[in-house]
């Protein structure tokens, strides 16, 4: 009960973060940095940068998964102890990037790990990260939502895409 | 020196192995040599007429000359003049003389050569596995052309990289791949007696994205500028600009005289950009957050800057082959004025600062010692190599953009310690500064971007090098059909400077290893590989992991 | 019944006791563990006989007898509460050593390459070794005393020897001999000055001291001569450089016998024939008894240093006996040096000093059976190669903590108390001597040293993970090996968080010594006290109190930590994101307490010794682990 | 006087003032020019598919559903808002918005655009096309009896590729 | 004596204890806002500790080691420093008899050190042993600086009771006491520049890097409460008079406290600040010659 409690109410103001790079191409690990700056000031949050991932609560991971990564992040993520949260930080992160396809690249972090939440964005923006993070911890909504639009088209008939014919697409 | 005495003396060296000579604008040479002659032209060029060794690249000609071509780039720093020495190796046996034992900083780039391309360098000293994830089976080589990009082989085991055996008496500590101080993963083990470092072997490229591989078959040229500066996250302006430098030259397309200032107010603003940074990421190493943070608060502005002037913070998507995708409107020149005079203000205020704090100076002097020799040998490249006493500077050794048109100084530093770099670094923040106002006040009018109506032939070649942040950043692209390039070869510094970590570190204590690597500011996205070269390669003993538990084993068994 | 038969029959009950164990050690010698636990037996019965001794001793202080008058060479005999302790101790650790040894010689002597008749001698040299400890504690007589000295020297020479198959053996038994050679001669030349000096053989409580009073060179000789002589037994550098080599090579029970008690002999003579409170000279006492105290000190910064650069079990364990000996050397050259001016002060020394060599012989001789233990499941004492016993040997592991806790002078174990007496010594004494803040500023140094060497013997030996295989096979000892790590480990701290135990009977040794008021109050809570200064009280430390702060402490912490209630999981350790076999990462011993490393084992010089130049290797018979 | 320099560098480092932004309790919106998501404008569309070819990333899937209807698939997950679709874009159908605050528990169904497109049907390369005119669009699904002495119209994606 | 008149002592103790441990995080708490401030950032609240704590109290707990050591370490460590938080004075406050003087109150720091150290060699990996072996050395420099400035009191008080130790006059040798203690006062709570064992960046944490959930938590509460002893023994034993002549305990030991959170701000959040982390054998060096400092005041105290 205590710690339903302690995590539902204390764990989100004191959010302890690793960061993972997963072969990313510095711009997120630099915006990430640069959240801890006065500018952005993470820590104003509880937010702290840790060393090693038995202290941390979340995993910040960006850039794609590579081949020779995946088993280290997986070592990461068991290093971190319950209840944990993971963040796919970028582009690379959140779906592979530029390089989704590439020989040595097996996809974005959920490939290789339970993603939680989502900050796209190439960089993101530190304040994307932010943002990213208020969101997860319930602190502001989601501004996102699938773009559906289909053209005005006078007479011709429109047949409605099939929700899971939608999710087809070619997501290979 | 000029590309004609260069030809002649390799000429007299090598004889009729030389089969052919080009030359570009008097800037470039390109040779071809006999396999045989190859380590004889290296080692006219490196040992004799003492050129600086730049890179290895292998391309896939299979198709059209029934061989790989394998290039070796040497660059005159004080004429001016890149070389590249062709040779084609036939498919039937792909192997070719090592020149690692020639040239030592060459270790890395051949055995890349033979994970990429399998091509075998013979004779090598350290044939490990360099580039290629540890699951990836022996026999496939990812930059052949009957290789598909998306082509991912089933993972085969026991292919671990064999680390270096660990000194009688030393732990391993691993420093990485997921370590604090690294912001990318990378895996250095780093030998320790008590706490001095007494070897380190290395096992990098986690960063592997393949993006050569994108480079040469799947995307298009124009779409290539927006992969290259995602090669790097902080410098990616450097290669986008680089890369379509290097298109430029094998085209011979004419960019706007606009589009070239333009690139070099950018250029230096991400200069600017990276020292803060840097500055910063090597304070939070030893410890000095007030720094980082001090430094990270100067850059912010920057990046606020860039963001306005190109659409992202980090100067993504300005470059494409031509010329530049946006103009600085004249009503921005206000502001960019105003954040550089912040940041000379804030700036000078810590040059001044540094050299008094006799703390600061504890950790930084006489720690990451790198000789001019060692320097010299590893191929070290930019604030590395200034701070071990070597000018060189692309900037200035081969002026591109509009850099032939203003005025600009290369600090250099004898000491060859971390201080001595950071003292570059210093020096070189405030130039910068005075190269953008300089920049700025000059920039001429016109378009800034090239209208570009022909396609691009086959076959043509283009060296570019720009002065990144952390060194000379190489480029070249060798153009083919449907609108792309044939091979396109990246030699980030980092590439470079990583191969001397091994002997910086070497005798110092494990607390100052992070801010050695930390001192040559690596990029391993850049590099995207790594391992430590051993110049005691002769000595050295390669056994896997398990061969090595065994013998441990063993040890224990006859009791000595 | 009157005192005198019921001594001489409590004495003839021991010696019976004694003599049997030696004849029993012969007889049974075929029959190794049937000889080593009818000896066990026989020193239990001594033990038992002895104590009914003591029950007389300590009525009155001192008794003496004298047999065989009849003959010509009488047999004086003297008990004292002083040398009652050193008895105790003798047979108390020789009975558990003795226990320990059943199942340790009898794996050692399976051990290829061991003689077959090693084993034969071992338990009647035992015998004899011990018994002559006793004599040569309770021989009055100097000559007497003389010859039990050299008896127990080669009895020990005998059995530092006893696997003189191994490299390196033989060099340290020749060290030891060529040391005590030079150490008894310098004895016998004293006991020879004496008798010219004095006219007699006998030599009472202070009769040293006694003899400075004279103030003749030759009493200053015959001191000095003593001094010397003592010194060696005791280990202190540099004259006591046998020490770090034989106690490697000798059997671990017998390592710990040398340690514990062997050596505190020295500190007996030292304390019982040095030390006087009335008619003595102050300066001629005070200056001795500083430069012995001066010796001390710089025993124990060597030793410390010397133990905490170490990578051999029982090597560190030896370099530490020269710290701690260090101790009780500087105890009693303090007590000798403020004896003639402030009784008071002398006896806190004086009871400091016999806190230390009980403390000593608890935690040191358990710390050889442990390291004992370790050989026993690994065959090995490189500290490089071991690791991560803890797993397979809870017991010793446990038992080695708690030895640890007290050679390094950590609160609440016996070894603390000793340290803490001493502080008090020191800083009392600073307004005799300002030599003492000199003193204060070394045991400052050596305490955090003894601390670095005996966390580095535990954490490198039991902690962590398995440096390889030898260390990952290893498995706990036979109980009888056990016990007597059992009953020491818990001496040891029971000393420390009821000191009454062992300060007590220093406190009342050193009350028939000399006259003065205690310098500790009242030890009803088990407290010490020391009501003297300007203040009104120099010192104050109460064990339980303590404890009962830490169980306070602790709970809260714990009640802390069992709030929310949180699982638990088991993980490999974290290195960096890779799988690396536990034994490359972890950090061997001989890169511990970087940078002082070096500077350390630069600070204990080994006494060059002419013969053999190596030293005794770092033993790593991987034969078997069984 | 290492304790006065110290000083002096504290001094220095609390001279700039706390700089902290209220994000996000505030907005801190980008500059004009920012590149945020980049969203399409249905009716603007002609579906040429330039987008799709352009895209470094791949990630702008060009379906033809039927004969006449053509859907763009946005992958947004994997976007580096470099903006080089907007900039080919024929209609300037394509808007770089400056929306950067996207992040998501679901990626793969929140960072997704689907737009559908009518197309007529080229008559020689069989693909969609756009017609140009709205009277044109009355004669889908047919051909275009202009067209076939000529190339295949403009706007018909095999002609884009090299026009970029 | 007898049990009852330990009695007041123990329960000073107690509240002693009890008071070092709830406002430890809090002294924290302040030191991490001025860093803040000096940082030209907002920074966290001043709670922002007890949060932390709290968290890592729900966490999961990760065990790399069954060993006694490990399971039995944090819980000792900070029983250890707690128990030394209660057997000094406290605003001035010191109830007779005293059941524990500067040696054990040294001993049970250094008891909770050599805890940390074994904490670290028992979870085996290179950096929490490397880190274990730091604190070891760490100790070996700054625990003669501590122990000789003190005991420089101690002979001036002829007594080595904080009680007599309070009374010992003041003179020039109390003063290089005095300011060694001050001058080592960052290393003993090891902060910046010294918080080598810890070092994050060197070595992900030393001894802590294997440590989570409550065990992590109850270490981070040791070395909050470490720093609150140290500053206030400085305040008790140096500059006593500070506190001697406020008439009521309870406002004594609220004046104590404020005179720890301003030495904790004005020294060692401010040095913390500006320097970097020194290295090891600098550290050292910087210790050991504190240390002579101390000894040559304490042998000048002996002679003078």
């Amino acid at each position: 009960m205590i710690r339903d409690w302690l995590i539902q109410k204390v764990l989100p103001r004191s959010l302890w973060v690793y960061h993972t790079n997963c072969g990313a191409c510095n711009g997120c690990d630099i915006e990430v940095l640069d959240v801890l700056t006065p500018y952005y000031d993470a820590e104003r949050f509880g937010i702290k940068v840790v060393g090693s991932p038995r202290h941390a609560d979340a995993l910040l991971v960006s850039g794609p998964m590579t081949r020779q990564t995946a088993p280290a992040v997986r070592r990461v993520y068991e290093a971190v102890p319950d209840p944990k949260v993971v963040f796919a930080i970028g582009s690379c992160a959140t779906g592979g990037g530029m390089w989704h396809d590439t020989y040595n690249v097996l996809g974005g972090a959920d490939q290789v790990l339970p993603v939680d939440f989502y900050v796209p964005g190439c960089p993101p923006r530190p304040e994307a990260i932010l943002h990213g993070i208020a969101t997860a911890l319930g602190l502001t909504p989601k501004e996102v939502h699938a773009l559906h639009a289909i053209q005005e088209a006078d007479e011709v008939e429109i047949e409605e895409l099939a929700e899971e014919q939608r999710l087809v697409h070619e997501r290979e | 020196m000029t590309v004609e005495t260069i030809t002649e003396r390799l000429g007299q060296r090598v004889g009729e192995a030389l089969l052919d000579t080009r030359t570009h604008k008097e800037t470039r040479l390109y040779l071809t040599v006999d396999p045989a002659a190859v380590v004889d032209a290296a080692d006219e060029l490196f040992n004799r007429m003492q050129a600086r060794y730049v890179i290895t690249a292998a391309t896939d000609q299979r198709r059209d000359h029934g061989a790989y071509l394998i290039t070796h780039f040497f660059s005159f720093d004080a004429d001016d003049v890149y070389v590249a020495v062709h040779t084609r190796v036939p498919e039937g046996n792909p192997r070719i003389d090592a020149i690692t034992p020639t040239v030592p900083g060459a270790g890395w780039a051949e055995r890349e050569m033979r994970d990429v391309m399998g091509v075998e360098p013979v004779g090598h000293p350290d044939p490990r596995r360099l580039v290629l994830p540890d699951d990836w089976p022996e026999d496939l080589h990812p930059l052949r052309c009957d290789f598909s990009t998306a082509d991912s082989p089933a993972p085969v085991t026991g292919m671990e990289m064999p680390m270096k055996d660990i000194p009688e008496g030393a732990v391993m500590v691993p420093v990485g791949p997921y370590f604090p101080t690294q912001h990318e993963p990378e895996s250095f083990a780093v030998f320790v007696e008590g706490e001095t470092v007494v070897g380190s072997d290395y096992r990098g490229f986690y960063n592997h994205r393949g993006i050569e591989k994108l480079g040469c078959s799947d995307l298009t040229y124009n779409q290539i500028p927006f992969v290259a500066e995602r090669i790097c996250g902080i410098c990616g302006f450097v290669h986008s600009c680089a890369y379509c430098m290097a298109v430029e030259e094998a085209a011979g397309i004419e960019v706007p005289r606009r589009a070239d200032y333009i690139r070099t107010v950018f250029l230096e603003l991400e200069r600017l950009h990276s020292h803060l940074l840097w500055t910063g990421v090597a304070a939070h190493i030893i410890g000095f957050d007030t720094l980082f943070m001090q430094t990270w608060r100067m850059r912010e502005p920057v990046m606020w800057l860039c963001e306005k002037l190109t659409g992202n913070r980090k100067t993504y998507g300005m470059n494409i082959v031509g010329g530049v995708r946006r103009d600085i409107p004249d009503d921005a020149h206000d502001d960019i004025e105003r954040v550089l005079a912040d940041i000379e203000r804030e700036w000078t205020a810590l040059a001044e600062a540094v050299p008094g704090d006799r703390t600061l100076m504890a950790r930084l002097r006489d720690v990451g010692y790198l000789s001019p020799e060692e320097a010299r040998n590893v191929c070290a490249l930019g604030p590395t190599a200034r701070g071990s006493g070597k000018r060189i500077d692309v900037r200035i050794d081969h002026p591109y953009a509009a850099y032939d048109e203003l005025e600009l100084s290369a600090p250099v530093e004898e000491g060859g310690d971390t201080l001595a770099r950071t003292l570059v670094r210093l020096a070189e923040t405030p130039i910068a500064i005075s190269i953008i106002r300089q920049a700025l006040a000059r920039m001429p009018d016109g378009p800034v971007r090239a209208e570009i109506d022909e396609d691009i032939s086959p076959g043509l070649e283009g060296i570019a090098a720009v002065e990144a942040p952390r060194g000379e950043s190489f480029h070249w692209v060798l153009t083919g059909e449907n609108n792309r390039p044939a091979r396109w070869r990246v030699r980030a510094p980092t590439y470079a400077n990583l191969q001397a970590i091994d002997a910086m570190i070497k005798g110092d204590v494990l607390a100052d290893v992070p801010i050695d690597i930390g001192s040559i500011d690596p990029c391993y996205s850049c590099t995207d590989r790594m391992t430590v070269i051993d110049r005691r390669s002769g000595q050295m003993r390669v056994m896997t992991r398990e061969e090595m538990l065994g013998s441990r084993q063993t040890a224990e068994h006859t009791g000595t | 019944m009157p005192l005198a038969p019921m001594l001489e029959s409590a004495i003839k009950l021991t010696s019976v006791a004694l003599a049997g164990g030696i004849v029993a050690g012969v007889a049974l010698s075929r029959w190794q563990r049937a000889a080593g636990w009818v000896c066990s037996l026989a020193l239990a019965g001594a033990l038992a006989a002895s104590a009914w001794i003591g029950s007389m001793a300590w009525e009155t202080g001192a008794v003496g007898i004298e047999f065989g008058h009849g003959n010509g060479w009488p047999i004086a005999l003297h008990f004292s509460r002083l040398n009652m302790i050193f008895i105790w101790l003798v047979l108390g650790l020789g009975l558990a050593a003795t226990i320990y040894s059943v199942r340790y010689i009898e794996h050692a002597s399976q051990a290829p390459g061991t003689p077959r008749y090693a084993a034969l001698r071992y338990y009647p040299v035992l015998m004899l070794f011990l018994a002559s400890m006793v004599a040569v504690v309770c021989l009055s007589n100097l000559i007497a005393f003389f010859i039990a000295w050299n008896v127990m020297s080669l009895a020990g020479l005998a059995l530092i020897v006893h696997e003189y198959h191994k490299p390196g053996v033989l060099r340290a038994g020749l060290k030891f001999a060529a040391f005590t050679l030079v150490g008894n001669a310098a004895i016998f030349a004293a006991i020879m000055l004496y008798h010219s000096a004095t006219g007699s053989y006998q030599a009472h409580d202070g009769a040293l001291a006694g003899l400075l009073g004279d103030g003749s060179p030759i009493a200053h000789l015959v001191f000095g001569l003593f001094a010397f002589g003592f010194l060696t037994k005791l280990g202190i550098y540099p004259m006591g450089d046998w020490l770090p080599d034989a106690h490697p090579a000798a059997p671990s029970p017998v390592s710990a016998l040398l340690s514990g008690v062997m050596i505190k002999l020295a500190a007996y003579d030292i304390a019982h024939m040095m030390i006087r409170t009335t008619d003595v000279p102050a300066g001629a006492m005070m200056a001795w008894g500083l430069v012995l105290a001066a010796l001390g000190g710089v025993s124990v910064l060597l030793g410390g240093s010397a133990a905490a650069a170490n990578n051999d079990t029982k090597r560190l364990l030896a370099y530490s006996s020269v710290a701690q000996s260090g101790y009780i050397l500087m105890c009693l050259g303090l007590s000798m040096a403020f004896a003639p001016v402030n009784q008071t002060l002398a006896a806190l020394a004086f009871v400091a000093g016999i806190v230390f060599v009980i403390a000593d012989a608890m935690h040191k001789g358990l710390l050889f059976l442990t390291a004992g233990s370790v050989l026993h499941a690994t065959g090995t004492r490189d500290l490089v190669q071991l690791g991560g016993l803890g797993d397979g040997m809870p017991t010793t592991t446990v038992a080695a903590i708690a030895g640890a806790l007290s050679v390094g002078g950590i609160p609440l174990s016996a070894g603390f108390v000793g340290k803490w007496l001493l502080f008090q010594t020191l800083l009392l004494g600073a307004a005799v001597t300002p030599m003492a803040a000199v003193y204060l500023l070394v045991i400052v140094v050596g305490s955090i040293l003894s601390a670095a060497y005996a966390l580095k013997y535990v954490g490198a030996a039991f902690l962590g993970a398995p440096a390889g295989r030898i260390a990952g096979e290893a498995h706990e000892v036979p109980g009888s090996m056990r016990v007597p790590q059992i009953v020491l480990a818990v001496g040891a701290l029971a000393a420390g968080l009821w000191p009454a135990l062992i300060v007590r009977p220093a406190l009342q040794a050193w009350g028939y010594l000399g006259a003065a008021a205690s310098p500790l109050a009242d030890l009803r809570m088990g407290e010490l006290l020391v009501p003297l200064g300007a203040s009104g009280m120099v010192g104050g430390f109460v064990p339980p109190a303590v404890l009962a702060l830490v169980a306070v402490a602790g709970l809260m912490a714990l009640g802390l930590a069992r709030l929310a209630g949180v699982p638990t999981r088991e993980v490999p350790s974290w290195q960096s994101g890779l799988a690396l076999p536990l034994a490359h990462t972890r950090l061997p011993a001989s890169g511990w307490y970087w940078p002082f490393t070096p500077i350390l084992r630069a600070a204990y010089r080994e006494i060059p010794f002419p013969w053999t130049p190596a030293a005794v290797p770092v033993e790593t018979d991987a034969s078997d682990g069984s | 006087m290492t304790i006065a320099s110290k000083l002096k560098e504290a001094l220095l480092c609390m001279k700039a003032g706390r700089v902290t932004l209220p994000y996000p309790f505030e907005p801190h919106d980008p500059e004009e020019g920012f590149r945020g998501l980049p969203k399409v404008d249905v009716n603007k569309c002609i579906g040429c598919g330039g987008c799709a070819n352009v895209c470094p990333a791949r990630l702008i899937r060009v379906i033809d559903k039927d004969q006449s209807t053509r859907v763009l698939v946005f992958l947004y997950e994997r976007c580096t808002f470099c903006g080089r679709c907007a900039e080919v874009c024929p209609e300037g159908a394509i808007e770089m918005t400056r929306d950067f605050e996207l992040s998501t528990d679901d990626v793969h169904d929140d960072m997704i655009g689907e737009y559908h497109i009518f197309m007529g049907p080229c008559e020689r390369c069989g693909r969609c096309y756009r017609p140009p005119t709205a009277l044109d669009k009355l004669m889908k699904p047919g051909m275009r009896e202009d067209t076939i002495d000529r190339k295949c119209p403009m706007l018909c994606p095999g002609r884009t590729e090299e026009k970029e | 004596m007898t049990l009852s008149q330990y009695l007041p002592t123990i329960g000073t103790a107690v509240a002693g204890m009890v008071l070092a441990l709830l406002v430890a995080p809090l002294l924290e708490g302040v030191v991490r806002k001025l860093r803040a401030i000096i940082q030209s950032r907002q920074g966290p609240p001043v709670t922002q500790p007890y949060l932390d704590l709290l968290k890592l109290l729900a966490k999961e707990d990760l065990r790399v080691s069954v060993s006694p050591v490990a399971t039995w370490g944090p819980p000792l460590f900070l029983a250890a420093i707690l128990v030394a938080a209660g057997v000094m004075p406290l605003g001035g406050i010191m109830p007779e008899p005293a059941v524990a003087d500067i040696v054990v109150f040294i001993g049970l720091l250094a008891l909770a050190n050599i805890t940390l150290a074994g904490l670290g060699f028992a979870t085996g990996s290179a950096f929490s042993s490397l880190g274990a072996s730091r604190e070891v050395m760490l100790m070996l420099a700054a625990e003669p600086v501590l122990f000789l400035s003190l005991l420089v009191l101690a002979l001036k008080g002829q007594s080595l009771t904080f009680t007599g130790m309070l009374q010992a006059p003041v003179g020039v040798a109390t003063i290089a006491a005095a300011l060694t203690y001050l001058l080592a006062l960052q290393m003993y709570v090891a902060k910046i520049p010294f918080d080598i064992t810890e070092a994050e960046t060197e070595l992900i944490g030393g001894p802590l890097s294997e440590l989570s959930g409550p065990r992590l938590a109850m270490v981070y509460w040791g070395i909050y409460a470490k720093q609150f002893i140290y500053s206030s023994l400085f305040v008790q034993l140096f500059v006593p008079w500070t506190l001697s002549f406020i008439p009521w305990p309870l406002l004594a030991v609220l004046a104590n406290v404020a005179w720890v959170f301003a030495l904790n701000l004005v020294v060692v959040g401010i040095v913390a600040s500006v320097n970097p982390r020194l290295r090891l054998d600098q550290a050292l060096r910087y210790g050991v010659s504190l240390a002579a400092v101390a000894a040559m005041a304490l042998i000048y105290a002996a002679i003078v």
